[in-house]
């Protein structure tokens, strides 16, 4: 009853819209970045063709002011009774490397997996709490819907036929998430008044060096900045 | 049983009926729907061959919204079609349909040593080939290892593979009992005088067919348990230390083997081979005797021949394991053992071939197809003899080349032998005659199509086109020049298809004539057809257990009026 | 024999010192199986059409009598007993006993995995660097090599990239990291399992470089592909586009391209980020 | 008609049907655990440590049960030997120790299995672990069949021997030969895996 209770309210603030504001902000590196390695593209005639220079890593995408591109940052532990959107997240294959290389998606939203290339890739997921998938995409087939069930924390989604295409998914059951751009900027809409931990997660650092702050939502807008540091030699 | 039942109800005449000759018309139609369910997938797979990667017309959307075969599908089929066909098709049809029905009528039994067991067998068999194809509708799809489901791939699959492994266990069940059940038959209950050397050959194919399936299957069936605990308890039998599978650690213990899979599979599945194919021998072995109108020749060596092919068959099996690192002493074992069973083989076929020397033969649709059985036998057996080579399996192992041999084997040889089979036997289970005509037709085309199917796998083969492609070869340039014959092949077995229709439309149109009442149409020597109505009176087959007096190939004896002379004639 | 089984699909060149003696066999083989073929053939018609019923209404009894065919099937022991010692076995021991060691010998590392092959070279030292299965990250270092390891430190990864020099002899150490796959290579009639959780050599030479191949396929169908390393075991669902792709070099070529492959071990991070810092 | 052969001998092979029967069951029954064991000596052999059995295994326990297994293999044979005797009151008290002894069997197995779970010894352990516990698993699945059948045979099956006494005594000749392999396999397992 208590836990219904909460839902309609929370519902009503969040359809209410009223008092929900923006969290945005940076997320930088301090330190020397890694350098970028070179995939090795020329294990498929079809890929190497589709770059005219060597394609690199994406592992550690950071601008020359430390802005750090593809860290998840989102809010732990909010309860959300909204709707789920129904516009499809576009996970594409092309140039043998998964765009976008880190994604966030709500449980039950479609996620629509696109073929560009002319070559087969296979798209396998390998989920801990939602099933794995694993399946083949000739060039023939250009794209195919998939939805994930329940919220998990993030996981890798690659492709077995070119061992360098990796990816990243982590489900939500909520919308309270981004993904930073090149310009290692973010913004998370529609978040209800409140105080929230707030986590950031970039994959060179691991689900284990995930960087997380208090972060309070007041009267519309809230700023939240991250510092990823490299770590120290021994 | 004993024949005064007071009640037979639809139940037990028809279900749960502990009649031989039931329990094999059962087995027969199972099987047959069965072989035809396997057929169609393969007519799927070779869509996807000969057009790679477009959408499956007509029923292409069973196959998603896509309408495609993706690889993993492809795979599923693929693996479903091999165990089908063996499991659930060809070896019931032979073993399980004519060696029920027709071991007891030709030694003179008026049923099998344990009926009850012997309805436990079908039933099982039947649960158990129900098992297998829910393994379509689990998460994944069905087994998609191939039908040698080689571990650390079938450890590491779908969960389509536990329902497979489960089916297996069911079906290997059913045959251990109905192998126990032929066997225990034959040697008890043979009517007074039918001694072991006047048995029909196919009484003796069906005995060592017994034999193997009995030795050979349980240690499969280990196999299947350690790979069910690998895959459900979390067992390392299969899997060594350090393996990394995409990407991923696992977590296995290790310390095992996938070598110990392919061992014990192998064991089971080359002796497997002349399941299949000792049962065809033994149908055509009665229908070449009948069509000749003359004694086999060389009755004895026959036998001997098949005996030492069921011994050897034992020791043979791992000129399948040639590229897994085998070394010097052991490839010479296999090797010469390999060449050893092939010399039975030979003196089978040339038997058979001989045979036919002064015969007055005649050319029904039964015998055209046990003729046809000959030099398809021919060449799936000759062809065998580069796969058992070593050094020739180097460039051959694994190709097309070895699909076309099993498949001649097995397809126009062991299938065709089922068909002469079933045109021969229909009068004697029906009591009414297949057409003539539409069973030419249905020979003619099938002779056409089979080798427009299998005949072209020996030229990809030799330009080493692996088998189990998904897309039948595209990707690789050593299959360029010879990926045309995907398409050849394809409509080879569309139209193969097509030409079953000339069959069913036979068998259909056939049950609805009325029974000629004629007991022995082909004028046939043994107790099946001489001493039973056709089709036999319910239980317990003869109205008096027969004595038998001589052979079971006494065709145009000298001296006699006409030119056959029943087992069951005195002098 | 053997022009007609080239004619029938067997690929036209024999790349390999091994190739033209399993062609050989084969093509040996082929004539005992067309002798046996045709013979039954011509004597399988022959009394079709002598004893059709309406040719012959009256069977014999007594059929054949002479002992012709037991002497045919001796001969067949005897052909198949001659193959064994005279070819099969000689050309297998050659396989396993004469793998190749020595300076003058390549040593090629190939790790098949779904779906790709991963080639190991030991560098300048000729020593393989250890590896370990916990190092292993499919983006850069597929294999698991510990670069902490002296010899590991001039060690060339590269994926479905197989370059050898050629005249020399190859020895190809094959393993695999996940289920089985098969190394082939059908122009050089090699072929052998990846066998999961061993090691198994397997040696070639080979003949002809890419380049001569190249020239003499102009005009067929595969004018313009090279040679490549074909998958033959069912490995999953990616099983038919594990491609990888063989380059034979002249020894110049072969050093060049090897000098080629060091730049990327400038690539790898000296400072590389370890786990225990943190 | 009655099949012939089901009771009496035929005089040529020597053999009634039920036991012909059950010798060529055994036969696929030994491959079927000669597989296994062929396994194990593949697995064993395989591999440079193996841990001793007693590493992991109570040998005690497993003593006791060999002498429970051999016992009841004993009574098999004398409850078999009293109905030839006509005796039906000893065969109810040997058949009947039979299956005592047989659950005593499954009561010390589940000891055993259950203190190796208290010590998280699973199948997945290790390769010795999951053999152990896959080959006596099948074993004892083998023994619940053959508690069935004596249970069966010892209660409503018993009334055959008013009605057919010789029927009833050959199926408890046939019951003995698969007691006895049941027996038999376990005396291969008990060396093979404390032991050795």
């Amino acid at each position: 009853m208590n836990k219904l209770l909460s839902s309609i309210t929370l519902s009503f603030i969040v359809t209410g819209g009223l008092i929900a504001g923006e969290i945005t902000g940076v997320v930088k590196y301090i330190g020397k970045p890694p350098k970028a390695k070179r995939l090795r593209m020329d294990a498929d005639p079809v890929c190497a063709a589709s770059h005219q220079e060597a394609a690199k890593a994406e592992t550690f995408i950071v601008d020359a002011k430390g802005n750090l591109a593809n860290v998840i940052v989102y809010l732990k532990g909010v309860k959300y009774s909204g709707n789920t959107p129904t516009q499809p997240v576009e996970l594409d294959q092309a140039g043998c490397v998964y765009s976008p290389h880190v994604m966030g998606v709500m449980a039950g939203q479609p996620v629509k997996i696109l073929n560009s290339d002319a070559t087969m890739h296979n798209i396998h997921g390998l989920p801990k709490i939602n099933r794995e998938f694993n399946f083949g995409m000739p060039k023939t087939l250009k794209e195919k819907t998939i939805t994930f069930d329940k919220s998990e924390d993030v996981f890798v989604v690659k492709c077995d036929v070119h061992p360098w295409m990796k990816s990243f998914t982590q489900v939500f059951d909520h919308p309270y998430f981004a993904v930073t751009g090149t310009d290692g900027k973010f913004s998370i809409p529609n978040v209800p008044d409140g105080t929230y931990e707030a986590i950031a997660w970039q994959e060179r650092f691991g689900s284990k060096r995930t960087l997380s702050q208090q972060v309070t939502v007041k009267g519309g807008s809230a700023t939240l900045n991250f510092n990823f540091e490299r770590p120290k030699k021994k | 049983m004993s024949d005064n039942h007071t009640k037979e109800t639809f139940f037990t005449k028809y279900i749960w009926s502990i009649d031989h000759k039931v329990i094999g018309i059962q087995y027969g139609i199972t099987a047959l729907l069965w072989l035809l369910v396997g057929f169609g997938l393969m007519m799927v797979m070779r869509y996807q061959l000969a057009y790679p990667d477009t959408q499956i017309p007509f029923i292409g959307w069973i196959f998603g919204e896509d309408k495609l075969l993706l690889p993993e599908k492809y795979n599923s089929l693929g693996a479903m079609h091999g165990t089908i066909m063996i499991f659930l098709g060809v070896v019931p049809l032979a073993f399980g349909a004519f060696g029920n029905y027709l071991v007891p009528l030709q030694i003179g039994a008026i049923d099998m040593a344990f009926p009850r067991l012997n309805a436990a067998s079908y039933w099982t068999y039947f649960l158990g080939s129900i098992i297998m194809v829910v393994g379509f509708f689990v998460p994944g799809g069905a087994a998609n290892s191939g039908w040698t489901s080689y571990p650390p791939l079938a450890d590491v699959a779908t969960a389509g593979q536990t329902v497979w492994l489960l089916g297996m266990v069911m079906l290997i069940t059913s045959s251990l009992l109905g192998s126990v059940n032929i066997m225990v038959t034959v040697i008890q209950l043979r009517a007074e005088g039918m001694t072991w050397f006047r048995l029909p050959i196919f009484v003796w194919t069906q005995f060592i067919t017994a034999f193997l399936l009995l030795l050979a299957f349980p240690p499969l069936e280990a196999a299947g348990i350690l790979q069910l605990m690998d895959r459900l308890a979390g067992t390392s039998f299969f899997l060594p230390t350090g393996l990394v599978v995409s990407g991923e650690v696992l977590t296995n213990a290790g310390g095992g083997s996938p070598l110990l899979w392919q061992h014990l599979f192998w064991f089971l599945a080359h002796p497997e081979v002349y399941v299949l194919i000792l049962p065809a021998f033994g149908i055509i072995s009665e229908i070449i005797a009948n069509n000749t109108r003359k004694p086999l020749s060389g009755y004895k060596s026959l036998v001997y021949a098949m005996t030492f092919l069921g011994f050897m068959s034992f020791v043979v099996w791992a000129h399948h394991m040639y590229l897994t690192g085998m070394g010097t002493t052991m490839g010479a074992f296999f090797q010469t053992t390999t060449m050893i069973i092939s010399i039975p083989s030979v003196v089978i076929l040339t038997a058979l071939l001989l045979s036919l020397w002064g015969g007055s033969i005649r050319f029904n649709t039964p015998m055209l197809f046990a003729l046809a059985f000959l030099p398809m036998f021919g060449i799936g057996g000759l062809t065998g003899l580069p796969l058992g080579l070593a050094a020739a399996d180097i460039h051959l192992h694994d190709t097309y080349y070895v699909i076309g041999h099993f498949h001649y084997v097995v397809a126009p040889g062991t299938l065709f032998a089922l068909f002469a089979g079933v045109y021969f036997w229909f009068p004697k289970v029906t009591g009414k005659s297949l057409n003539e005509s539409l069973g030419k037709l249905h020979f003619y085309f099938s002779f056409i199509f089979m080798n427009g199917v299998f005949m072209p796998m020996f030229i990809q083969g030799l330009a080493g086109v692996s088998r189990r492609l998904a897309d039948g070869g595209q990707a690789y340039a050593h299959a360029a020049d010879v990926i045309y014959l995907n398409e050849i092949m394809s409509w080879s077995a569309w139209l193969l298809g097509m030409a079953q229709l000339f069959f069913i439309a036979n068998v259909v149109l056939t049950l609805f004539k009325a029974r000629t009442g004629e007991i022995n149409p082909w004028n046939a020597t043994t107790i099946d057809w001489t001493e039973t109505t056709s089709p036999p009176l319910g239980h317990g087959n003869f109205e008096k257990i027969p004595v038998v007096y001589r052979g079971p190939y006494e065709y145009s004896v000298p001296g006699s009026k006409i030119d056959f002379t029943p087992q069951t004639e005195k002098g | 024999m053997l022009e007609v089984l080239r004619k029938l699909g067997l690929p036209s060149v024999s790349a390999s010192t091994q190739g033209p003696s399993i062609d050989n066999i084969i093509s040996m083989v082929h004539w005992l199986m067309l002798v046996l073929f045709v013979g039954w053939g011509i004597f399988f018609i022959y009394t079709l059409l002598r004893f059709r019923e309406s040719k012959n209404p009256k069977a014999d009894y007594g059929g054949i009598k002479n002992h012709y065919s037991s002497y045919a099937e001796a001969g067949v022991a005897l052909i198949e007993i001659a193959l064994l010692f005279g070819f099969a076995f000689p050309i297998w021991a050659s396989r396993i006993n004469d793998v190749p060691q020595g300076p003058d010998t390549v040593q090629i590392r190939v790790i098949g995995q779904q779906f790709a092959w991963n080639i190991h070279y030991p560098g300048d030292d000729g020593v393989f660097g250890k590896t370990d299965v916990n190092l292993v990250n499919e983006q850069d270092n597929p294999i698991g090599i510990d670069r902490s390891d002296d010899f590991a430190k001039d060690d060339i990864w590269t994926i479905n990239q197989l370059h050898i020099p050629v005249n020399t002899p190859v020895n190809i150490l094959l393993s695999t990291k996940d289920v089985i796959h098969n190394f082939k290579l059908p122009e050089l009639r090699v072929s052998q399992d990846a066998i999961s959780g061993m090691q198994i050599p397997v040696w070639f030479e080979a003949t002809m470089t890419s380049e001569e191949f190249l020239e003499q396929s102009v005009g067929t169908g595969r004018e313009g592909k090279g040679f490549q390393i074909a998958c033959a075991q069912l490995c999953g669902l990616g099983h038919s586009k594990m491609v990888g792709y063989m380059t034979v070099h002249d020894d110049e070529g072969y050093s060049n391209w090897l000098e080629e492959q060091k730049e990327y071990l400038l690539e790898e991070d000296e400072d590389d980020w370890g786990d225990d810092e943190w | 008609m009655e099949i012939p052969y089901g009771v009496k001998e035929r005089p040529d092979t020597g053999l009634n049907n039920a036991k012909l029967g059950i010798w060529l069951f055994l036969a696929s029954e030994v491959m079927l655990f000669g597989g296994l064991f062929s396994a194990y000596i593949f697995l064993r052999t395989g591999v440079d440590d193996w841990p001793m059995g007693s590493k992991y295994l109570d040998v005690k326990m497993a003593t006791l049960n060999t002498l429970f297994l051999i016992t009841s293999s004993v009574t098999m044979v004398m409850s078999w030997a009293s109905l030839k005797l006509n005796d039906f009151k000893k065969f109810k008290l040997y058949a009947g120790s039979t299956l005592l002894l047989a659950c005593g069997f499954l009561v010390i197995k589940y000891f055993e299995y259950s203190s190796k779970f208290s010590y998280s010894y699973y199948p997945s352990t290790d390769n010795f672990l999951g053999i152990y516990f896959t080959m006596t698993g099948l074993h004892v699945i083998h023994v619940i069949g053959g508690i069935a059948v004596i249970a069966f045979l010892l209660f409503p099956g018993a009334k055959m021997w008013e009605t057919d006494p010789e029927r009833f005594t050959s199926r408890i000749e046939v019951t003995g030969l698969y007691w006895h392999f049941v027996d038999l396999v376990w005396i291969f397992l008990f060396p093979v895996l404390y032991l050795l």
